[in-house]
C-alpha cells in the first residue's frame, strides 16, 4: 500500500512520541549543557605538580624577594618572600601581575631597525662601526650589577663614557655625596631606629624606594596611633596617600619645600632647638613662611615636634639641598635613625643628565625606564624587553623578559642594610639578549655574567660577614665555598650583610644653598623599567576608581 | 569542630595600594578585559576610596561578604549555584551550575557578585600564566571571591597525605591577605577564640557593614575613626561620600589620628 | 496577477472563518509587512546577544537587571487577563464574557510565550537554564516563577489548541474535531489550573522582589514565606488584566471596523477591573505607609532618602497610586470613559513594576555608594520590539483565521459581502 | 477503518524511534580513539614487581596527585629497548629518546573546575584505587578510549550502559556517582568540597 500524507503525518508522531522514551533527547541535553561548561574556546590551566623558586623582582632596583609558584614550566603566581631583611615579604600592586608581563602584546621579539624588522648581525655590525668611529656613550639603569661591571668594563676598554640613569631615591642623597664624597649608593636611610621623619613629597607609603620596607615599618609603628612611636610629617601640596595616613600633613604651596626646610632650620638654629652652628638662610623665617603659605607660628611648632622625639630624618621627593641642610642642622647625617654609609656599593658613574651635544652612538640598556633619554644627538641602540610606543631610538633590540635571563641584584637604593640577591632564569628567552652579553660578544674582554657574579661572590665569601636568609639561612662563615654560596644564591637564598653605623660622613656647608627646582615624587612606578603595565594591575585603573593611571600605556 | 572563617580588615592600615587586588585577580585567573569598565569589569577583591569631605581619607577594601544568616544570594539563587558551606562558612559560588539569571546579583546589597559580561582571554601565550588550582569562568555567569579556597584545597590535601583531617591555619591564606603590604586584612577561623580575627571582631572599633540588614557579615572592619565607623550603616544625611578633592595648597598643618 | 501570488489568495480565502469578511489579503499584507520588519529586526539583536553575550546590551554588575525584567514583569501582568476570564466564566460561571474569552486566550498566550523568549536571551547560559527543574532551590521565588510560568504556558497552549482546530480546513479532519470537543470538555479544568499557576507565579513575581533584605527599598515583610508584595502583584494583575483585554478589542474593533462582543461585555469587564483595582490602592497605600514607616527604618534605611534623587522624586509614588490607580479605579467603576480608564490602569501597573525593578536597582544600598542610571541598548529595545511584533502577527493572524470572537457575526453592523 | 490504519504507522513510528534512540544513538554518539600505543599493566606488575597502583601513580609529599606517570619516569627502565614488543619501540622511538610526554587520554578526566583529592580518599577514606578505577591494574592492554562527540568528555564519566542502569563498580564518573557514594558514607562535602 501506498502511504499517504495522512499516514506519514502519524508516523512522524509516533516518532516525535516514541523519541520521548529513548535517551536521545535527554543525554543530547545533559551533554549540551556540559559542553557550554567546557567550551573548547576558553582556555584552562595547564595541569601539572605545582613547584614553588626563590627569586627578587628584577622590574625596578627595589630588590623585592619573591616566591614564585611555577606549573608546567611557566610562572604562575607570585607573592613576596617573608623576611627578607628590605623588602620584608612585600611586592607592590605592579609586582604582583608581573608573571603575566612576558605574554604582553607589545612584548618586543626581534631587533627593529627605525620601526623595522632586521637582525642582530645587522645591530652588530651598526654598532661596531659607531664603535669604530665613536664617540659612543653606554647607559646603565641600574649600577652595581655584575652587568654593570661588563658595561663598564668595556666602556673603559673602549674610550666610551660609562653614564648611568637614577632612581629618585638616589637623586634625593645626591647632595650628601657632593658635600661628603661617599656615593649614593653607600648611602642609606637609617629608618628603622628614625623616630621622627619628616618627609618633603617623598611618598613613603605609596611605593618609596622598596615599598614593603617603611609601609610594614609605618604598619608596625603608627597605624591608626594618635600618638605613634614613628611620628611621620608629610609636606606635601596635595593630599596624597602618604599625607592622608601620615602623623601631621603640612600644606605648603606648591613648590615650597625648599622654603619650608630653610624656614624650619632657621627656627632650629635661633631658637638653639638644636646644637648645631653653621651657614644660615639668608632669608628671615618670616618671608621663608610667605612662600610656603603657612604662618610663621605653625612653622615654629613644626620645628619644635622635629626635635621634640629624636631620632629625627628629614627625606626629599629628589635632589633637594635645602632639605639635605636640614638634615646637617639636624644632626642626623651620620646619626642613628638618620643617614648612615653602609657597606658595599660603587662610585657613581656619570648621571645621564650630564651627557649632552653631538655622540657618534648611545647603547641604553633594558634597565633604564622607558621615559630616559639621554639628551645627546646620536645614534641610539637601545635595548628593551618591552616596546613602549613612541622612541627616539634607532635601534630597538630585545632584551629579556621577566625572570628570563640570569642577573644579580644588589642593594636596592635608599636602604641601611647590604644586601645581594641572584635571579636565575625561569624561563627560556627565545631570540633576545641582554646589553652585557651584546658586548661581550663584540669585546670578550668584558667578561660575562657568570664570572662577575662568582667574582662578587668570592668576595663576600672572603669577607666572612653577614649571612643568608632564604631556604636554608646560614651565616657566610658557614658555608664551605665560595661557589657554594653562587649556588645558595641561585636558588632564592639572599645575602644580607652588615647594616650601616653612624659616623664616617662629615659634611660643613660653607653656605646654605639655594632653593631648588621640585622632582615630582617617585611612585611604586619610578625606576619601574618595563614600560607597560602588567595587565591585571591595569584593571586597578579600568575597572575601579581606586588610582589614577600613571602615565604609561597597558595595551 | 567546624570553622567559620571570616575576615577583619583595619582601615587605619590600608593605604590604598590595591595589592590585594591584582593578587586577587592573579590567583583566581580573572581576566583583563579590554572593553572592561568599573561596572562591567570583575574585581573579586574591590578596594573602595571614601572620605570625611574635609581631610579625611580612607580606604575599604571588599570582598565578598561571606553573609551567614539569610544569605541574600543564596536564598534566592533557583538552582543552588551558590551555597553556604557548612564546614567552613564560605559562601560558595559555583559558576558552571549558574545560567547567569543575574537574581543574586540585584539580592547582594555590597554589590560583590561580578558578571561575565565576555569570554575571558588572555593575549596570546599568557594563558600559561594561569593558576592551576582554579577553574576559568566562561562568559554569561555570576562569579564572586570564595576566599581562595583552591588554597583550602590544597591544605586540606597536604594534611590528608599526612593522615591529618585538620588543616595548618598558616597552610590557609587568601591571596588578599598574603598580599596586603601594611598586615591590614586579618583572615582566620571566628569560631577560634584565640584566634586574630575573633579578637579583632569583638574590640568596639569593629563593625560591619549594614549590618542591620541582619545578613550576619563575616568581614568585619576596624578603625579608631568615628567618621570611619559610620560608614557602617547609611550616612544619616544620605549623601554618598566623594573620594577626597585635594585641599587648597596653603592650607596649614592638618592634624591626623 | 501571477500564478504565485493566486495561490496565496486563495490559500488566504481558504483559510478564513466562514462567513465573515476579511481584508483583501494584499491590504492584510501590506498591515503585516511593518511589524514582520520589526519581528526580523528584533530576532537579528536577540541573535546578537546570544551570540556574543550580554557584552550587547548595557546591563552592568550595578544594573544586572535592565529594560527586559522591567517588560516582562509588565507583559506577564497584563497578561493575566487570560486565566482571570477563564476563572470568571467556567469557575464563577459569568457567561456573559465568554465572546472574549478566545481572544483572552490568544492575548495571554502572546504575553507569557513573549516574556519566555525574552527571558531566554536574558540569562547569560539559556542551554544551562533548565537545571533549575533538576536543582531547583525551593526557597527561590525565582524557581516558583520559572515552574509556574512554564507550566501556565503549557495550560495557555492547551488552551489554544482548540481555537485552532476551529479554523475551516482543520474542522475538515474528523480526529481534529473530535479531539477539539474533548478538548472542550477539559477547558473548566484547565481554567482552573491555569488560575491556580497564575496566582502563584503573578505572587511570586511579586515576592521575587519582595524578598530581597539588602534592598530595603523593595524589602517588604509579608504572611508566611512571601512578602507582602506577593499579594500586591496578584491583585494589580488581575485589576489590570480585564482592562487591557478591553483595550486590545477595542483597537482590534478600530482596526476591523466591526463590534465583535456584545455591548454589555466592556462595561462588565470595566465594573470588575475598577473594582478590584479600587482594592489593590487601598492595600498599597497600607502596604507603602508600613514599609516607609516600620520595615525600611528598622534596616537603618531613610524612607525619605528613597526619593532624594532625581528622577525618582516623591511625585513617582503619588502618580502610581493617585493617577494611576484611583483615578482609573474611579472611571472604570462608574462606567464613563471606559478605555481612558483601562489605559490609566495598564500605565499604572507598568509604572508599578518599573519602579520595583528600575528604581530598587538605581538607589545606593552602601554609605558610600552613588546613584546610578542606565539606559538600554538598541539591542535590548530591538529585541523587545521583536517581541511586541510577534505578539500583532499572531494575533492578527489568530483574529484572521480563527474565531477569536464567535459571536462577532451576530454582532456585525458594517454587514460581510 | 481509517483509524487502525493511522494508529498502524504511528505504532510504526514509535518502533523506528525506540530502534534509532536505543541501537543506534549510543554508537554515533561517541567516537573511539586509540591510545599512543598498548600498555599492558599486567606485564609490568609481574616483570618489575610493581604490583602497588602508587609505586608509579604516586601522591607527592603535599598531597598532590602525579597523575599518568611522565616520559622520564619511564625512561628509568625503559630508556633503551628491553623487549621486542611494537609498543614499547614507539615509547622509546618517539617518547624517550625525544624527550616528549605521551600523550594519553585519561579515562577518568574530569573538568577543571571539578577538584578530587586522591590524598583524602586513598590516605582517610582508605579507598581503593579499584573502588573507582575498577580492575584496570590487571588488564593486559589499555582500552579503546571512547570520547562524547558533543560534551568532549569520556564514556567512562558517562559508564558504558546508555541508560546508567546495572553499571560494574567504578563504570560511570558523574557527579550523581560521587554524592551517591557519599550519601551511602554519610559524607557531606557540599559543592565547595568538590569544586574549584
Amino acid at each position: 500500500m501506498i502511504p499517504t500524507r495522512r499516514d506519514l503525518f502519524a508516523w512522524g508522531g509516533g516518532l516525535a512520541g516514541g523519541m520521548l522514551f529513548t535517551p536521545v533527547p535527554w543525554k543530547v541535553l545533559d551533554d549540551v549543557s556540559i559542553w557550554s561548561q567546557n567550551w573548547p574556546w576558553i582556555p584552562q590551566p595547564a595541569r601539572g605538580p605545582v613547584e614553588e623558586k626563590l627569586s627578587s623582582c628584577t622590574l625596578c632596583p627595589n630588590a623585592c624577594g619573591m616566591r614564585v609558584r611555577m606549573a608546567a614550566g611557566s610562572p604562575v603566581g607570585l607573592s613576596g618572600m617573608a623576611g627578607h631583611p628590605v623588602s620584608r615579604g612585600a611586592l607592590c600592586p605592579l609586582g604582583f601581575g608581573a608573571h603575566q608581563l612576558n605574554w604582553h602584546p607589545s612584548r618586543l621579539r626581534n631587533p627593529l631597525h627605525r620601526g623595522r624588522k632586521t637582525s642582530w648581525e645587522e645591530a652588530t655590525a651598526a654598532f661596531r662601526k659607531a664603535l669604530g668611529e665613536g664617540p659612543i656613550a653606554i647607559i646603565d639603569g641600574r649600577t652595581g650589577r655584575a652587568a654593570s661591571t661588563v658595561l663598564e668594563r668595556f666602556a673603559a676598554a673602549h674610550g666610551a663614557t660609562y653614564a648611568a640613569a637614577r632612581t629618585a631615591e638616589e637623586k634625593a642623597l645626591g647632595p650628601y655625596q657632593r658635600w661628603t664624597g661617599v656615593p649614593t649608593s653607600s648611602l642609606g636611610y637609617d629608618l628603622e631606629n628614625a623616630r621622627t621623619i619628616v618627609s618633603f613629597g617623598a611618598p613613603l607609603l605609596d611605593g618609596w624606594a622598596t615599598p614593603g620596607r617603611f609601609t610594614r615599618l609605618w604598619s608596625e609603628r603608627a597605624a591608626g596611633s594618635s600618638n605613634p612611636a614613628l611620628r611621620l610629617i608629610q609636606v606635601e601640596p596635595v593630599q596624597s596617600r602618604t599625607a592622608a595616613f601620615a602623623w601631621r600633613w603640612v600644606n605648603v604651596r606648591m613648590g615650597s619645600e625648599s622654603a619650608l626646610a630653610s624656614a624650619l632650620a632657621r627656627v632650629l638654629m635661633e631658637e638653639r632647638l638644636v646644637t648645631a652652628r653653621g651657614p644660615m638662610p639668608s632669608e628671615s623665617v618670616n618671608e621663608l613662611a610667605g612662600k610656603t603659605g603657612l604662618a610663621a607660628e605653625t612653622i615654629q611648632s613644626l620645628a619644635r615636634a622635629l626635635v621634640e622625639r629624636g631620632p629625627v630624618v628629614a627625606i626629599s621627593a629628589g635632589d633637594n639641598p635645602s632639605v639635605a641642610a636640614l638634615n646637617v642642622v639636624l644632626g642626623a647625617v651620620g646619626a642613628r635613625g638618620g643617614i648612615l654609609r653602609r657597606g658595599g656599593g660603587t662610585k657613581s658613574p656619570v648621571p645621564v643628565e650630564a651627557l649632552s651635544g653631538r655622540m657618534r652612538a648611545v647603547l641604553i640598556d633594558s634597565t633604564v625606564p622607558w621615559e630616559v633619554r639621554p639628551n645627546v644627538d646620536a645614534e641610539v641602540f637601545r635595548f628593551a624587553a618591552w616596546h613602549g610606543g613612541t622612541t627616539t631610538a634607532d635601534w630597538l633590540l630585545p632584551a629579556p623578559g621577566f625572570l628570563e635571563a640570569l642577573t644579580d641584584v644588589p642593594t636596592p637604593p635608599a636602604s641601611a642594610i647590604e644586601t645581594y640577591a641572584v635571579a636565575t632564569p625561569l624561563m627560556a628567552a627565545e631570540g633576545s639578549k641582554d646589553a652585557a652579553r651584546f658586548l661581550a660578544e663584540i669585546d670578550p674582554a668584558a667578561g660575562s655574567l657568570e664570572d662577575a657574579i662568582k667574582a662578587r661572590c668570592e668576595a663576600i665569601y672572603h669577607a666572612g660577614k653577614g649571612g643568608l636568609i632564604g631556604p636554608e639561612p646560614q651565616p657566610v662563615k658557614g658555608l664551605a665555598s665560595a661557589d657554594k654560596l653562587y649556588e645558595a644564591l641561585g636558588n632564592g637564598a639572599v645575602w644580607t650583610g652588615e647594616a650601616g653605623t653612624p659616623g664616617g660622613l662629615r659634611c660643613d656647608l660653607k653656605e646654605w644653598p639655594g632653593p631648588s627646582a621640585m622632582e615630582s615624587p617617585a611612585g611604586w612606578t619610578d625606576g619601574w623599567t618595563a614600560p607597560v603595565l602588567p595587565p591585571l594591575a591595569a584593571k586597578l585603573y579600568r575597572e575601579s576608581d581606586l588610582r589614577q593611571a600613571p602615565a604609561r600605556s597597558d595595551v | 569542630m567546624k570553622a567559620r572563617y571570616g575576615m577583619a580588615i583595619d582601615l587605619d592600615r590600608c593605604t590604598g595600594c590595591g595589592a590585594c587586588m591584582v593578587a586577587c585577580a592573579s590567583e583566581n585567573n580573572v581576566p583583563r578585559l579590554p572593553k572592561a569598565t568599573e561596572r562591567t569589569g570583575i574585581t573579586p577583591m574591590l578596594v573602595h576610596p571614601v572620605s570625611d569631605g574635609k581631610t579625611g581619607v580612607a580606604f575599604i577594601p571588599m570582598p565578598c561578604m561571606q553573609c551567614e544568616d539569610e544569605t541574600p544570594c543564596v536564598k534566592v539563587c533557583p538552582q543552588q549555584a551558590v551555597e553556604l558551606d557548612r564546614a567552613t562558612g564560605i559562601v560558595m559560588q559555583m559558576p558552571q551550575r549558574c545560567l547567569g539569571c543575574r537574581y543574586c546579583m540585584t539580592a547582594c546589597p555590597y554589590h560583590s557578585r561580578y558578571f561575565n559580561w565576555w569570554d575571558p582571554a588572555w593575549p596570546a601565550g599568557m594563558e600559561r600564566t594561569l593558576n592551576p588550582g582554579v577553574a576559568v569562568r566562561m562568559r554569561g555567569v555570576v562569579e564572586k571571591c570564595n576566599m581562595c579556597h583552591a588554597r583550602l584545597h590544597a591544605a586540606e590535601d597536604k594534611a590528608a597525605e599526612a593522615g591529618k583531617r585538620q588543616i595548618e591555619a598558616a597552610d590557609y591564606v587568601p591571596a588578599c591577605v598574603e598580599s596586603c603590604p601594611t598586615g591590614a586584612i586579618r583572615f582566620g577561623d571566628l569560631n577560634d577564640g584565640a584566634s586574630e580575627v575573633a579578637k579583632a571582631s569583638r574590640t568596639p572599633e569593629a563593625f560591619r557593614l549594614l549590618a542591620r540588614l541582619g545578613t550576619e557579615p563575616k568581614i568585619y572592619y576596624t578603625s579608631k575613626r568615628a567618621w570611619v565607623r559610620a560608614l557602617a550603616e547609611r550616612h544619616p544625611a544620605g549623601e554618598p561620600s566623594q573620594p577626597a578633592a585635594p585641599v587648597a595648597a596653603g592650607g596649614g598643618e592638618v592634624k591626623h589620628g | 496577477m501571477t500564478s504565485a501570488a493566486t495561490g496565496v489568495v486563495m490559500a488566504d480565502r481558504r483559510l478564513q472563518v466562514r462567513g465573515e469578511a476579511r481584508s483583501s489579503t494584499a491590504r492584510f499584507a501590506l498591515w503585516l509587512a511593518p511589524w514582520v520588519l520589526l519581528l526580523a529586526l528584533g530576532i537579528y539583536a536577540g541573535g546578537l546577544c546570544l551570540y556574543y553575550g550580554l557584552n550587547q546590551t548595557n546591563m552592568n554588575n550595578r544594573f544586572a537587571f535592565g529594560l527586559w525584567i522591567f517588560l516582562d514583569l509588565g507583559i506577564i501582568a497584563l497578561g493575566a487577563g487570560a486565566f482571570f476570564t477563564g476563572f470568571l466564566v467556567y469557575i464563577l460561571g459569568r457567561t456573559e464574557l465568554k465572546p472574549v474569552l478566545n481572544s483572552a486566550v490568544v492575548l495571554g498566550f502572546i504575553c507569557y510565550s513573549g516574556a519566555m523568549a525574552v527571558l531566554m536571551i536574558d540569562v547569560g547560559q539559556p542551554l544551562r537554564a533548565w537545571f533549575t527543574f533538576w536543582h531547583p532551590n525551593v526557597h527561590s521565588m525565582l524557581t516558583e516563577v520559572t515552574f509556574c510560568i512554564t507550566c501556565y504556558l503549557l495550560v495557555l497552549t492547551l488552551e489554544y489548541i482548540p481555537v485552532v482546530l476551529r479554523n475551516r480546513q482543520l474542522r475538515k479532519l474528523p480526529p481534529f474535531v473530535v479531539f477539539e470537543h474533548r478538548m472542550h470538555l477539559l477547558m473548566p479544568v484547565l481554567a482552573g489550573i491555569g488560575t491556580l499557576l497564575s496566582f502563584f507565579h503573578q505572587g511570586s513575581l511579586g515576592g521575587l522582589y519582595g524578598v530581597l533584605r539588602g534592598r530595603p527599598f523593595a524589602f517588604r515583610q509579608g504572611f508566611a514565606i512571601w512578602p507582602s508584595t506577593f499579594f500586591l502583584f496578584i491583585l494589580s494583575a488581575v485589576a489590570v488584566g480585564p482592562s487591557f483585554l478591553m483595550l486590545v478589542t477595542a483597537a482590534a474593533r478600530k482596526l476591523t471596523g466591526r463590534k465583535l462582543v456584545p455591548s454589555n461585555v466592556f462595561p462588565r469587564l470595566g465594573f470588575i477591573s475598577g473594582v478590584l483595582l479600587a482594592a489593590y490602592v487601598a492595600l498599597k497605600a497600607v502596604d507603602t505607609l508600613i514599609w516607609l514607616n516600620v520595615t525600611s527604618p528598622a534596616v537603618g534605611f531613610a524612607p525619605w532618602e528613597y526619593y532624594a534623587y532625581k528622577p525618582f522624586g516623591t511625585t513617582l509614588l503619588f502618580a502610581e497610586i493617585v493617577v494611576f490607580g484611583l483615578l482609573p479605579a474611579v472611571l472604570l467603576v462608574q462606567g464613563r470613559w471606559l478605555l481612558p480608564g483601562a489605559a490609566l490602569a495598564c500605565c499604572g501597573i507598568l509604572l508599578n513594576r518599573f519602579v520595583l525593578t528600575v528604581q530598587t536597582l538605581a538607589l545606593p544600598t552602601l554609605s558610600f555608594d552613588p546613584f546610578l542610571s542606565y539606559t538600554p541598548s538598541w539591542q535590548e529595545v530591538a529585541s523587545f520590539g521583536g517581541v511586541v511584533a510577534y505578539g500583532v502577527i499572531l494575533y492578527s493572524l489568530s483574529y484572521r483565521y480563527l474565531p477569536l470572537f464567535p459571536q462577532s457575526k451576530e454582532q456585525t453592523h458594517v454587514s460581510g459581502r | 477503518m481509517k483509524m487502525p490504519r493511522t494508529s498502524i504507522f504511528f505504532g510504526f513510528g514509535v518502533l523506528t524511534a525506540l530502534a534509532a534512540g536505543w541501537l543506534v544513538f549510543p554508537r554515533a554518539l561517541y567516537e573511539r580513539r586509540e591510545q599512543p600505543f598498548r600498555f599492558p599493566h599486567k606485564t609490568h606488575a609481574e616483570k618489575s614487581g610493581t604490583s602497588a597502583c602508587n609505586d608509579c601513580h604516586t601522591l607527592g609529599k603535599d598531597g598532590e596527585f602525579a597523575g599518568i606517570p611522565k616520559t622520564k619516569d619511564c625512561a628509568t627502565c625503559h630508556a633503551d629497548r628491553m623487549g621486542s614488543s611494537p609498543a614499547e619501540a614507539l615509547l622509546v622511538d618517539n617518547y624517550v629518546k625525544r624527550g616528549r610526554e605521551t600523550p594519553w587520554l585519561v579515562y577518568s578526566r574530569q573538568p577543571a573546575n571539578v577538584r578530587f583529592s586522591h590524598a583524602i580518599h586513598t590516605r582517610l577514606a582508605g579507598m581503593t584505587c579499584r573502588d573507582c578505577h575498577g580492575a584496570e591494574g590487571e588488564s593486559d592492554a589499555v582500552p579503546v578510549y571512547e570520547q562524547n562527540r558533543i560534551s568532549g568528555y569520556s564514556r567512562d564519566i558517562w559508564g558504558h550502559s546508555i541508560s546508567r542502569l546495572r553499571r560494574a563498580p567504578g563504570d560511570g564518573m558523574k557527579m550523581s556517582d560521587c554524592e551517591n557514594c557519599h550519601r551511602r558514607h554519610g559524607v557531606d562535602a557540599g559543592c565547595l568540597g568538590c569544586h574549584e
